[in-house]
């Protein structure tokens, strides 16, 4: 058996943050100093309802591992009904990919509000521990965009 | 058939349309072709029988932009298209003089062939008007019957009934022939392992040559331009490959018309590596009957779609991990 | 390609002490488009700001990327600076590597590494990004209040007295609100009608006030500044001109059988009816559910007897249109229905009444003409048991999960004002706590204690038991004594939990205004703006937002009147230039956008166009850039991409992505 | 864990009732039919329970009084339902005695057509985990 230290399985994961909830909430556990790993990588969009399904595809294709998207609470989207589209939108997405054989917690949904930095902080710490135990993706992945 | 044709004639004649949309023969005794019909004796070629699958209700969106109405012959479940199509305003209502066609249920050539029949030269019992439940069909080898109800196309076997849900007259009687659940073969994939799923859709989807005749053939399908050939996502259809890439057009495009799709079966019919294009689509339409109730899209012109509509208390996208 | 300065910000140590800056500015180098990248101390300074500035000038910058805190800390900043150096603002991207990198790594290759990452995202984005211009709109000087009560009527008042021009829409008949229906007040015992009556006169008199009673808000459309109100004036069959307000036709009236909606269907009224003698405007509205007339045909004897010449059956409702530049809601509250209670046997005992109720019977003009007696047989009272929290603070799915705030207070009101007037009736309180922070509030509520000798009992009450001989058992605790008690009452009196008025929620999803699961109004943050809307334009006022009593409202009441006319002071405002455009070659004009638009953003029109040499007409979205908010719902639902957001574009974020993913 | 969390942890878990939820209102007692029976009433349940004294609600004759009218389940504000503490409280001393009496599994078995109707819910009432 060999010796080498076999390297740490490192995730991508993409995340994909409201401006007015979920945003506000990861500056919340930054300003709170609520730790979670590197691998996250926040992208924002103005509401959950921005996130195009294929926006989710595309990050899988180009090699993410994860996707996470986290939006108002129901109910308190900034533009009022934003997250109750993203919500079906995302809900028959996430099915699709259980459907064609892609593991169920490569996705998810959490709903963040502003002042739920310690929400946000368990999160994303979940969700890496999650990915890691699922490894790396090879099912949505497109081989021809690894580097 | 002969009747169609009358009354197309008749509408010809004294200029209430000023062209027929329908089949015409093709070079096979098995695939007739939609056809414009612009005068009376034009019509001589017009057929009507068990192959005329195709759903003309996507021919409208071009017709509704000619000078007068065209007479456009639509079977029953074809008219949820039409309805569909008139809810996204992409075809003209008043440039359309709908008659409604009978049906007894429509015949798939890959059916018969996969009964061991070659060589077909004519097929017997595809009229509109036969009573026979059999199909008679002259090949180089002889004679072969097979039961027309085995020849169906699968979307025949969950027919969404006879009724036509839009129609200016109705020519002809139609029939239900509905004799399974459109959700078996569904619910059968949910419930295998994501190994096993991953390897059917692996498997099927690897066929895909990106021909894009499910895309061209669906009603549902009727972007002037298509994402897929556009820059706007940077997702312009590439070459064929054994990669992610057919996955996330077939995802896309089943998410596309996710609540417009009338389930009429156009995909699978004509795609010409014979992948289940509807198990997409009815996945959707299961997920959404499941999640957020019943919902037929094209049974009128008025109703929201699922996906521009909610409730207070829609499921969570979890429920897909719950449900297991 | 863009000429992109990448400026990175060490926040002294916030950033540096964990992410190698040096390093981060060197490795952003590398990237397309990147002509020029530094490090620096504070970046937000006014020396950082300096940096950036010269380095647009110097390097003919058309893109800026600053790695820095959050954009929602010093978006602007950097954006201003930009404007200064004569770049467009919208061209500078921030990437956050302070709240989402340096304060929740502790190692500094792998906060390094996420750094240069972020950083490549937003060099990306920048990459795709266009310069932008905010949009200007108008601002109409005209207000609408929503609701007619002393929370409605103080807002317009002020705002009024501001000089700006105020309409009030009021469902009922009259104005008034429940202040209206209310004997005395707390603490100082004044009565209600006495000190409300002068405000409703002064806004029905105020040249600038316009009252619309009977009147629902049908329709709202347009965004801050500019918003277009349908308002139903419905049906009085009374002419508001002619009518002198002369009281005939209600005491001639036939139908007296209508349960009266002022005095909470203790009493009964005409179907031509003014809700109280004070109403304002003081002219009746005709119930045409109980009138004869409409029902039969037959009758008509207001018009007979009115000598204006004022009924006119044939009024058909009127729908009004007018626009306005903030709307304040000020719809209230009512109390909970008791079907879910049983156990207080207010459905089966006409002696067990709510607060609200006794407030009528107390009152000189209410249904006992202020007599305190037992509605079932009109006797005098002579043990009364009040019950607290009947309804609030209830965790389970029959009552509200919050402290009505205001019942404490009252009910020691209404005790002290039996006992004053009474003196030989015995006042039982079962309370749980009793809360009362406000000025003089603990002051009152004990002199109702000790001067006035009422009985508290800590513990709730179980049940109300009607008994054959027309009492009332009571089954309480007393939790201090560890006793049950067994008290034979003549009057029970529930402190009836409050909630906002139910129609609030429709008027909620009309103006796009939030509201919690309470259906109360939510306020742009709890804390720092507390009497506006997230929507922006709209304001709340009094118990819409939360539970409160009379002072806290009118105090409210102000503060909304101030922030609207804010609001209204200015000529123009500037738009959110981040708003949806559609590509009018993709677009095939289906629909599904504007079904998802929130803010009815989008129409469709039909244009002419030239798709590479195919002219034709075709039916095309058009957004509507004063009204969209920029979120983005139809960009997703739109299936062909014809629309996107600008400064988030499916290019920019798919860039970012890609980024990220690479 | 000291004993005494142990068994306070034991009856929230069999009972599924946070007592912390309570507001202290008393409208428990003020309708339970034993009241006058008990020597512990049924709001001091949920403060022995919250307090950890389990010991001492055990040995009260309360415990016995109770007759699972869930009037107090049924009235209680807060969804905290003594009725249901002291259910939890009784199972525990049936436990402590070293066995369950009843286990799920074996009650068809032993179903007697005659046993009354009422006998068999609350036996399932009181033994059910």
């Amino acid at each position: 058996m060999s010796i080498e230290a076999k390297e740490e399985f490192r995730p991508k994961i993409v995340a994909f943050c409201c401006n007015w909830c979920s945003y506000a909430g990861a500056d919340l556990a930054g300003s709170s100093r609520l730790g979670y790993p590197a691998d996250v990588k926040i992208i924002r969009v103005p509401c959950s309802c921005r996130v195009n399904p294929m926006f989710i595809l595309r990050a899988f294709e180009k090699g993410a591992d994860g996707v996470i998207m986290c939006g108002c609470h129901p109910g308190d989207c900034h533009y009022s009904t934003g997250n109750y589209y993203a919500r079906r939108r995302m809900t028959l997405l996430f099915s699709m990919l259980d459907y064609i054989g892609v593991e169920n917690g490569r996705t998810r949904v959490e709903w963040v509000s502003a002042a739920e930095g310690v929400k946000f902080s368990t999160t994303m710490n979940e969700f890496v521990e999650k990915i890691r135990s699922l490894g790396k993706n090879v099912r949505l992945e497109d081989l021809r965009c690894r580097k | 058939m002969q009747e169609v044709i009358n009354r197309a004639k008749e509408l010809l004649a004294d200029g209430t349309v000023a062209r027929v949309l329908g089949w015409k023969a093709g070079d096979l005794p098995y695939n007739p072709e939609p056809a414009y019909f612009e005068s009376v004796e034009s019509l001589e070629d017009f057929v009507y029988n068990g192959f005329c699958g195709a759903n003309l209700s996507k021919y409208m969106i071009e017709a509704s932009k000619l000078e007068g109405k065209t007479m456009v012959c639509l079977k029953p479940c074809d008219t949820y298209s039409f309805n569909q199509l008139i809810k996204e305003h992409r075809v003209d209502r008043d440039k359309a003089y709908i008659v409604g066609v009978g049906c007894k249920g429509k015949l798939d050539i890959e059916k018969i062939r996969k009964q061991g029949v070659k060589g077909i030269e004519s097929i017997k019992g595809a009229e509109i008007t036969d009573e026979a439940d059999n199909l008679t069909i002259q090949t180089l080898y002889g004679e072969k019957t097979c039961s027309y109800a085995d020849a169906m196309l699968e979307r025949c076997h969950v027919c969404k009934g006879k009724e036509h849900k839009i129609y200016d007259e109705i020519i002809g009687e139609s029939k239900d022939t509905k004799d399974a659940d459109r959700f078996t073969e569904v619910a059968r994939i949910e419930a295998m392992s994501p190994e096993e799923k991953f390897a059917f859709f692996q498997k099927e989807l690897s066929k895909c040559i990106r021909c894009n005749a499910c895309r061209n053939v669906c009603p549902a399908c009727s972007c002037r331009k298509c994402v897929f050939d556009s820059n706007k996502f940077d997702s312009a259809q590439k070459a064929n490959v054994d990669s992610f890439e057919e996955k996330m057009f077939h995802i896309i495009r089943a998410f596309h018309v996710a609540g417009r799709c009338t389930d009429c079966g156009e995909c699978s019919r004509v795609c010409p590596q014979g992948i289940p294009l509807h198990l997409f689509n009815r996945k959707f339409i299961k997920d959404i009957n499941e999640f957020y109730g019943d919902f037929q899209a094209g049974e009128d012109t008025e109703a929201r779609g699922p996906l521009t509509d909610f409730t207070f208390d829609d499921v969570e996208p979890g429920i897909v991990g719950e449900r297991g | 390609m863009q000429r992109i300065g990448v400026f990175v910000c060490h926040c002294g140590s916030n950033i540096a002490a964990t992410v190698d800056v040096k390093k981060v500015a060197e490795m952003t180098l590398l990237e397309p488009g990147v002509v020029h990248a530094e490090d620096y101390q504070y970046m937000c300074s006014e020396a950082g700001q300096e940096k950036i500035i010269a380095a647009i000038k110097e390097k003919n910058l058309t893109g800026v990327v600053v790695c820095s805190c959050s954009p929602r800390m010093h978006e602007t900043t950097f954006r201003k600076a930009a404007e200064k150096a004569g770049l467009n603002p919208y061209m500078v991207e921030i990437a956050n590597i302070r709240e989402h990198c340096s304060w929740i790594h502790k190692d500094m290759e792998e906060a390094t590494e996420k750094a240069v990452i972020l950083a490549r995202a937003a060099i990306a984005k920048v990459n795709l990004n266009a310069p932008l211009k905010p949009g200007e709109s108008r601002v109409t000087k005209r207000a609408l209040i929503i609701g007619g009560g002393i929370a409605g009527i103080q807002t317009a008042l002020d705002i009024a007295d501001a000089g700006y021009e105020v309409d009030i829409v009021e469902k009922e008949p009259s104005i008034g609100g429940r202040m209206s229906q209310l004997d005395k007040t707390f603490p100082t015992l004044d009565c209600s009608a006495c000190i409300l009556t002068p405000k409703m006169v002064e806004a029905s008199a105020h040249e600038k006030i316009h009252i619309h009673t009977y009147s629902e808000v049908e329709k709202v459309s347009g965004f801050v500044g500019d918003f277009t109100v349908d308002i139903r004036k419905k049906a009085r069959y009374v002419d508001m001109d002619k009518c002198t307000g002369c009281g005939v036709c209600q005491e001639k009236c036939p139908s007296k059988k209508a349960a009266s909606e002022f005095n909470r269907g203790l009493n009964t009224r005409s179907a031509i009816y003014t809700p109280f003698a004070q109403a304002i405007p003081n002219v009746p509205v005709i119930d045409t559910e109980n009138c004869i007339k409409f029902k039969t045909g037959k009758c008509g004897v207001c018009s007979k007897v009115c000598q204006a010449g004022a009924i006119d059956y044939t009024q058909k409702d009127e729908i009004i249109t007018e626009k306005y530049g903030a709307i304040v809601v000020a719809t209230g509250f009512d109390t909970i229905k008791l079907d879910n209670y049983d156990e207080y046997a207010y459905n089966q005992s006409k002696d067990v009444i709510t607060s609200l109720e006794l407030e009528r019977i107390m009152n000189a003009a209410g249904p006992t003409k202020g007599h305190l007696e037992r509605l079932s047989d009109g006797k005098a009272p002579k043990e009364m048991v009040f019950v607290q929290c009947v309804g609030s603070r209830c965790s389970d799915d029959r009552g509200k999960p919050y402290c009505s705030k205001i019942c404490c207070m009252y009910t020691a009101k209404h005790a002290m004002l039996i006992r004053d007037k009474y003196p030989d009736v015995n006042v039982t309180v079962f309370y749980i706590d009793v809360r009362t922070p406000g000025k003089n509030f603990d002051e009152f509520y004990r002199r109702a204690v000790e001067q006035y000798g009422v009985n508290y009992i800590k513990g709730q009450v179980g049940k109300v038991i009607p008994q054959p001989n027309g009492k009332l058992l009571v089954q309480g605790s007393d939790l201090l004594d560890n006793k049950q008690i067994l008290k034979e009452a003549d009057m029970v009196v529930l402190a009836t939990a409050i909630e906002p008025n139910p129609g609030v929620r429709k008027i909620a999803t009309m103006l796009t205004a939030s509201i919690d699961t309470n259906n109360f109004l939510t306020e742009a943050h709890a804390k720092l703006r507390p009497v506006e809307s997230p929507t922006a334009g709209i304001f709340l006022s009094g118990v819409c937002q939360g539970p409160k009593d009379i002072p806290e409202t009118v105090a409210q009441a102000g503060a909304a009147a101030v922030k609207a006319i804010g609001l209204l002071a200015k000529d123009k405002l500037m738009t959110n230039p981040c708003t949806a455009q559609s590509d009018e070659l993709l677009c095939n004009g289906c629909s599904t956008c504007a079904n998802v638009c929130p803010y009815g953003a989008i129409t469709y029109e039909e244009r002419q166009v030239n798709d590479h040499g195919i002219r034709e007409t075709r039916r095309l979205a058009v957004v509507n850039s004063a009204l969209c908010q920029g979120c983005g719902a139809c960009t997703v639902a739109c299936p062909s991409g014809a629309m996107d957001l600008q400064g988030f574009s499916n290019r920019q974020i798919l860039a970012e992505v890609d980024a990220i993913c690479q | 864990m000291s004993k005494e969390k142990k068994q306070a942890e034991l009856i929230k878990e069999i009972s599924g009732v946070n007592p912390l939820k309570c507001m202290k209102c008393g409208k428990c007692s003020a309708t339970c039919p034993a009241y006058n029976e008990m020597d512990i009433k049924p709001h001091q349940f949920v403060s022995y329970v919250a307090n950890e004294d389990i010991e001492t609600l055990v040995q009260s004759k309360s415990l016995w009084k109770c007759l699972s009218c869930f009037a107090c389940v049924e009235r209680c504000p807060r969804d905290v339902k003594p009725g249901k503490l002291i259910d939890a409280a009784r199972q525990i001393v049936v436990r402590q005695k070293g066995q369950n009496y009843l286990k799920a599994d074996e009650i068809p078995e032993l179903l007697d057509p005659e046993l009354p109707q009422q006998l068999l819910v609350s036996a399932f009432r009181r033994y059910r985990r």
